[in-house]
């Protein structure tokens, strides 16, 4: 039994001018102490998938359909005082923009004690010597000085740091890092990687991580479900995706970015593009969203959405015409 | 071969005052830019290379420094003596919505650098220009007569690149010109560059973070840090051979997209240090992992280390038996 | 961890929205829907105009005829709005009044738009003058809109010119204010750098560039602006500060029946309501074109 | 933020220090205001009933062969020196004057104030919360009233309603504090409500269009993460973010508070400083008018140097 069971997700939004589907018919699952990655392009839904397992999605403007079972509950049928009894709980989330998403006119100290009062019933002494703990742990220099401080006074990284103890503090089971890295420099990011590799191994919690950056996803993951335009496209554990992928999206995600060091293997050449870009997600599409930029397009393409088969036990694609 | 440099910039410094304290975004720079030659200007964020840029472009003035465009000086001129010589170098930035004026339909941004510098005598010969630049940067000629929100960030980017097109210049300064965009359409662009300086044979002055692409791009590299230029060299020895323990560190960070590769990786201590109180010495040498004592308080200077590679780190005065950095492999040759 | 093959959704992907098709309509109609406030405060603002322009041919008759014989008279069928105290009839200076109102609101926001435009202009693309006009706008701006207009009629002679002259000096800072720190983020776009780039001279980049991207906000202000002289014209008018008594406006005519309120309510009632009707129509007319014109109150989805 | 005593007292000082050319400018505009407008300066000083010799008086003390800067200097003195002139119909001291009446009109604008606050805030955060709700639209409509109906005609009604129809409260009229804060409370409620109307407006829809934008902000979407309840996320994440524009319209509109006090108290016959102004105009005592806009326009600029002094406690990132 999967730790969460994401069935048959459908996000939508009301716009002024018309649907958004931002996630449209998305299933996955996420297994106790593995860790998944969501890639896609910006605009696919992979925020939006990760925003609507914890019901993040302001309703005035939204609506989540499916399933979404974690540990045999529905979240999406569940109460709203259940719900918020599981976020920051049992199910934690970080965000992209470090220098956003902490609170700027509350402490470091009173925003890490707040989840811990209210999940796990510390005293105010308790949990702010508990947030001093926290910080150490994901590596803040000095940080019975940090929890008297306010966000601003922190760098990018130690914030991001900062929401790493936030997420972590009361151990849930799954942790959503919706890209965690994608906001930070290339030295800060591989700070925060090395941290994230340590925590995976210490925390024991499972981690859905989303970003765009394939780089990252080798680097982290054990899973990888890839997104297009609201859709599924194609799911495998990480380096059958790498090494085999099957969806023409796939393959061409992999090929349009260049590698590093490529210019001494003298395998650099022209960058491979995939023509067009992006339907908007406004657009009712019949058949496969990728059939406008696709090399292998056929008719049936652009009349059926193609449902996702099984390759192999654990390669996924839906493609009418896999590699 | 043409030996006088599109460009040529000598020790450009850019400070500005913050809340009383100087900060030395820029804090001299030199570096050359041959004619169709791209040399990339790469860092985090932070250390100067965006502001570099728009002082080279004289969008803001140089505290100190000469730039040279053409071999004539134009860090003093007044902004009158300036424009007709404007033309010869362009800029594309970073975000493709802010970057065009969102009430001016196509035909009107492309027409304006062809009107003010007077490059074509006639309306039926702009028209045909402004078709020629939109089939040059793959656009539909129906485009012209629209407005930019019509288009999505890709082809706003092309739009950018056209307008820079349209003054004819030698030289375009792309400010991080690809960042904003997506892998995909990332790609489109980067093609678009190459097959149009191939094409014009432009001058490129490539400002970015995104190292993947700079090797994809470049002939050169100069890296910065905290307002400086701590290394200098070809694309081949950048990445081949960085000599820089910064330069090393950056190549190192950047996660490769091949799983259950490891690499060697030197993850830097700490952050950047504020540029308004940057360290004495060597300003790399708070997270620097093989600093010596004297980095603490000698600044080093650019020198040459290799055939066209210049490097300013005090490690190359030591015996390179001693040089932790001559002992290690390039970056790129580590894989399990 | 190795990556275990997982029971996946089997069942059917469930299709169709979330949210009914938004219905579309077209021309008038699509616009009343898209902008209710517009709709309804041009109206309203619309048939005020009308009632103002056409006022001598809507069966009145001379605001300022006296009838000693019928001072004081409720509402009927003879003065549909009663007469006041000068046995004037009140519907013939209600209406009347509406060009008063109109007039100091319009030529208000007009002329203040374009003082202050070129003020804030100027302080913000010529540097040294910044720190002169906006401390003598911070100046202006530190006395109250009512008090400045009211210090200023007292040394002028109570007319109408003088009322549009002390309102606009009152209202000018703030549009001023508004159009600098316009100017100010504009300058900050990369689109204006590229225009510099392209050779363009500062008039041209502020012709081209910033006036066509300053201008929705500017309507927005001016709205608001013709809507604040309104009510300062009648204020001043209500306290003796304000037009000629032998200009009927509805400050005048509510301050004429002042001392009566509580004995012949409609005195006052008429004019207040027409008055008030009036800045509801220019206010809903603002709300609207600053939601419909103001880019970051669109809604991101 | 350090907590630093010393500081906050030099940043006072400096905030201070930068009123001065303010306070200069608005002096320098109310002083030379008689020299610019047309006419005759002694005509306008001495007021409508003044005889031939008052004028002749009045402007041989204006000594207007000195040059302008010279008089403005000693004018300048003298107030510095309290001394606002002296009115021409009371011959009373303006200063003196002005003292009598402050009791009903700062009387009347903190009751405002303090009404407005505790109503308008709830309000806009609720309109904000149920954004495009019912409770949303009744907000905006009733923000919009506020705009629109002018202070003396929400008086009147307000007046009319209550007190001769139903005769719940007090027509008209001033009750000091002295004589009990209840009926003092009970002769300001009327003045208050008509008063604050338009404020309630303004710091309503401030505080919504304010949470409105804070409620986009990732951290609330932190703070919902956490799984914080509404009451949380609003009070303690949003309000207290929202609130350096919401000060900073609650300041801005004490000017609306102080033109709307002339107009009120003409309307409640309250004996405060608007009614002084009032009758200064029908009267045309050019001298009280000059001293009550100095002095309205201090006020005013203190109070916003107070608002300045409050952001750098709500907000830990702006430095002083």
């Amino acid at each position: 039994m999967p730790l969460l069971s994401v069935e048959n997700l459908r996000t939508h939004f009301r716009t002024a001018d018309g649907i958004l589907r931002a996630v449209d018919g998305v299933s996955f699952t996420v297994n106790a102490g593995e860790t998944v990655a969501i890639v896609g392009e910006s605009g696919c839904g992979k925020s939006v998938t990760a925003n609507s397992i914890l019901r993040l999605i302001p309703e005035s403007i939204g609506k989540i359909a499916g399933r979404i079972v974690f540990e045999g509950r529905d979240l999406l049928g569940l109460p709203i005082k259940q719900m918020r009894q599981i976020r920051g709980n049992e199910i934690s989330m970080i965000f992209q923009e470090p220098m956003t998403s902490l609170n700027p006119v509350l402490t470091i100290g009173y925003q890490l004690s707040e989840t811990l009062r209210l999940h796990q019933g510390l005293t105010a002494a308790q949990a702010l010597a508990r947030s001093v703990e926290m910080l150490t742990l994901v590596g803040i220099p000095e940080p019975a000085k940090r929890v008297r401080q306010y966000p601003h006074q922190l760098s990018g990284g130690m914030r991001q740091r900062v929401m790493i103890a936030l997420a972590l503090a009361c151990s849930p089971k799954l942790l959503i890092a919706d890209e965690p890295t994608t906001a930070l420099d290339v030295t800060i990011q591989a700070q925060i990687l090395e941290l994230m590799h340590e925590l995976k191994s210490s925390a024991g919690a499972a981690i859905l991580i989303i970003t765009h950056d394939l780089g990252v996803v080798a680097e982290i993951a054990d899973r990888v479900i890839v997104m297009y335009a609201g859709r599924k496209v194609e799911e495998a554990p990480v380096e059958k995706l790498f090494r085999t992928p099957q969806h023409p999206y796939t393959q061409g995600l992999l090929d349009a970015a260049p590698k590093l060091g490529a210019s001494l293997k003298n395998s650099e050449g022209r960058l491979s593009e995939i023509p067009g870009m992006v339907p908007s997600p406004k657009e009712t599409i019949v058949g496969c969203s990728f059939a406008a930029r696709c090399a292998r397009v056929s008719q049936r393409c652009r009349e059926v959405v193609p449902s996702l088969e099984p390759k192999s036990a654990d390669h996924f694609v839906a493609c009418h015409h896999a590699i | 071969m043409d030996t006088t440099p599109i460009l040529n910039v000598k020790n450009l410094k850019k400070h500005f005052s913050v809340k009383g304290q100087t900060v030395k975004a820029v804090d001299g720079i030199s570096l050359h830019i041959m004619p169709g030659e791209t040399l990339s200007l790469v860092g985090e964020s932070g250390c100067g290379k965006s502001t570099a840029g728009r002082a080279i472009l004289r969008l803001i003035d140089l505290t100190e420094g000469e730039v040279e465009l053409n071999g004539q000086r134009i860090d003093q001129m007044s902004a009158r003596q300036l424009r007709p010589l404007r033309r010869h170098i362009q800029p594309v930035f970073q975000d493709p919505y802010s970057s065009l004026n969102p009430r001016m339909r196509l035909r009107d941004i492309l027409a304006e650098p062809i009107r003010n510098f007077g490059l074509s005598p006639n309306a039926a010969d702009i028209e045909s220009r402004i078709r020629q630049l939109l089939e040059m940067v793959r656009l539909p000629a129906d485009a012209a007569g629209r407005l930019p929100h019509e288009f999505s960030g890709g082809q706003r980017q092309r739009i950018s690149i056209a307008r820079a097109l349209a003054a004819e210049p030698s030289l375009i300064v792309c400010d991080e010109a690809v960042s904003a965009l997506d892998v995909s359409v990332k790609a489109q662009i980067v093609n678009l560059l190459q097959d149009l300086q191939k094409e014009l044979g432009l001058a490129l002055l490539f400002i970015s973070h995104d190292l993947a692409i700079v090797e994809h791009m470049t002939h050169r590299v100069a890296v910065m840090y905290l307002g400086r230029i701590v290394e200098i060299a070809s694309r081949e020895r950048i990445f081949g051979s960085p000599q820089h323990p910064y330069t090393l560190a950056l190549l190192s960070s950047v996660p490769v997209p091949e799983p259950g590769r490891t690499i060697d990786r030197i993850v830097l201590k700490g952050d950047v240090p504020s540029p308004m109180n940057p360290p004495k010495g060597c300003h790399f040498h708070t997270r620097c992992p093989f600093a010596l004592d004297r980095c603490k308080t000698d600044e080093p200077k650019l020198r040459s280390v290799a055939p066209g590679q210049h490097v300013a780190c005090h490690l190359h005065d030591l015996p390179p038996s001693e040089n932790p950095i001559a002992q290690r492999t390039a970056v790129s040759e580590v894989s399990s | 961890m190795s990556a275990t093959p997982t029971p996946i959704y089997s069942g059917p992907i469930e299709q169709g929205d979330l949210f009914p098709a938004a219905r579309k309509s077209r021309g008038f109609l699509a616009l009343i829907r898209r902008h209710p406030t517009i709709a309804l405060g041009s109206a309203l603002l619309f048939v005020i105009l009308i009632l103002a322009i056409f006022a001598p041919y809507l069966w009145t008759v001379d605001p300022n005829a006296l009838s000693p014989a019928h001072r004081g008279r409720p509402p009927s069928l003879r003065n549909w709005f009663g007469t006041d105290l000068f046995g004037r009839d009140l519907y013939s200076r209600v209406l009347y009044g509406a060009r008063v109102s109109l007039a100091i609101g319009f030529s208000v926001a007009v002329m203040s738009s374009i003082v202050g435009l070129v003020l804030g202009l100027i302080s913000g693309f010529i540097r040294w003058t910044d720190a002169i006009i906006m401390r003598v706008m911070d100046g202006l701006m530190s006395i109250p809109p009512i008090l400045l207009a009211i210090a200023l009629m007292a040394l002028m002679q109570g007319s109408i010119i003088n009322v549009f002259v002390s309102i606009t000096i009152a209202e000018i800072p703030r549009v001023a204010r508004l159009v600098r720190s316009v100017v100010l983020s504009l300058r900050e776009q990369p689109y204006i750098d590229g225009a510099i780039a392209a050779g363009t001279t500062t008039p041209m980049i502020i012709w081209r560039h910033v006036l066509p991207n300053a201008i929705a906000p500017l309507i927005v202000q001016a709205t608001y602006v013709c809507a604040s002289a309104m009510i300062l014209e009648a204020i001043l008018s209500f306290i003796g500060a304000g037009t000629p008594p032998s200009l009927p406006s509805w400050g005048t005519i509510m301050s004429d029946g002042r001392a009566v309120w509580q004995i012949k309510p409609y005195i006052i009632l008429f004019p207040a309501a027409f008055l008030s009707l009036t800045i509801l129509a220019v206010n809903l007319l603002g709300d609207g074109l600053r939601d419909a014109l103001d880019p970051r109150m669109a809604k991101r989805f | 933020m350090r907590i630093n005593k010393h500081g906050l007292l030099a940043y006072i000082g400096r905030r201070l220090a930068s009123t001065i050319p303010v306070m200069l400018i608005v002096a320098l505009f109310v002083f030379s205001l008689l020299y610019i407008a047309p006419g005759d300066p002694a005509v306008i000083i001495a007021g409508d009933q003044a005889t031939p010799e008052n004028i002749e008086k009045i402007r041989a003390t204006l000594g207007l062969e000195r040059p302008f800067v010279v008089r403005f200097g000693e004018w300048l003195w003298a107030v510095m020196q309290g001394d606002l002139g002296t009115s021409i119909f009371t011959n009373q001291p303006v200063t003196q004057l002005i003292a009598q009446r402050v009791e009903p009109t700062l009387s009347l604008m903190v009751v405002t104030l303090l009404l407005v606050l505790t109503i308008a805030v709830p309000m806009g955060v609720l309109a904000a919360w149920k954004a495009g709700k019912w409770v949303d639209r009744v907000v905006m409509v009733v923000a919009v009233l506020g705009f629109s109906v002018p202070v003396f005609v929400v008086g009147y009604l307000l007046a009319y309603c209550f007190s001769v129809q139903l005769n719940w409260l007090p027509v008209q009229g001033y009750t000091p504090l002295s004589e009990g804060i209840w009926p003092w409370f009970r002769s300001l409620i009327l003045p208050s409500a008509s008063l604050g109307f338009v404020y309630m407006a303004l710091i309503a829809r401030i505080t919504r269009t304010a949470m409105l934008e804070v409620l986009t902000q990732d951290y609330v979407k932190t703070a919902r993460s956490k799984g914080l309840g509404e009451p949380k996320v609003l009070f303690v994440h949003a309000l207290k973010n929202a609130s350096v524009p919401i000060i900073t319209v609650v300041g801005i509109g004490v000017a609306l508070l102080i033109g709307g006090a002339v107009v009120t108290e003409s309307v409640f016959v309250l004996p405060g400083i608007g009614r002084l102004t009032v009758d200064a105009i029908m009267q045309r005592d050019y001298a009280v008018i000059q001293g009550v806009v100095l002095v309205f326009s201090l006020a005013y600029v203190l109070i916003n140097l107070g608002i300045d002094v409050l952001y750098t406690l709500v907000d830990p990132r702006i430095r002083y």
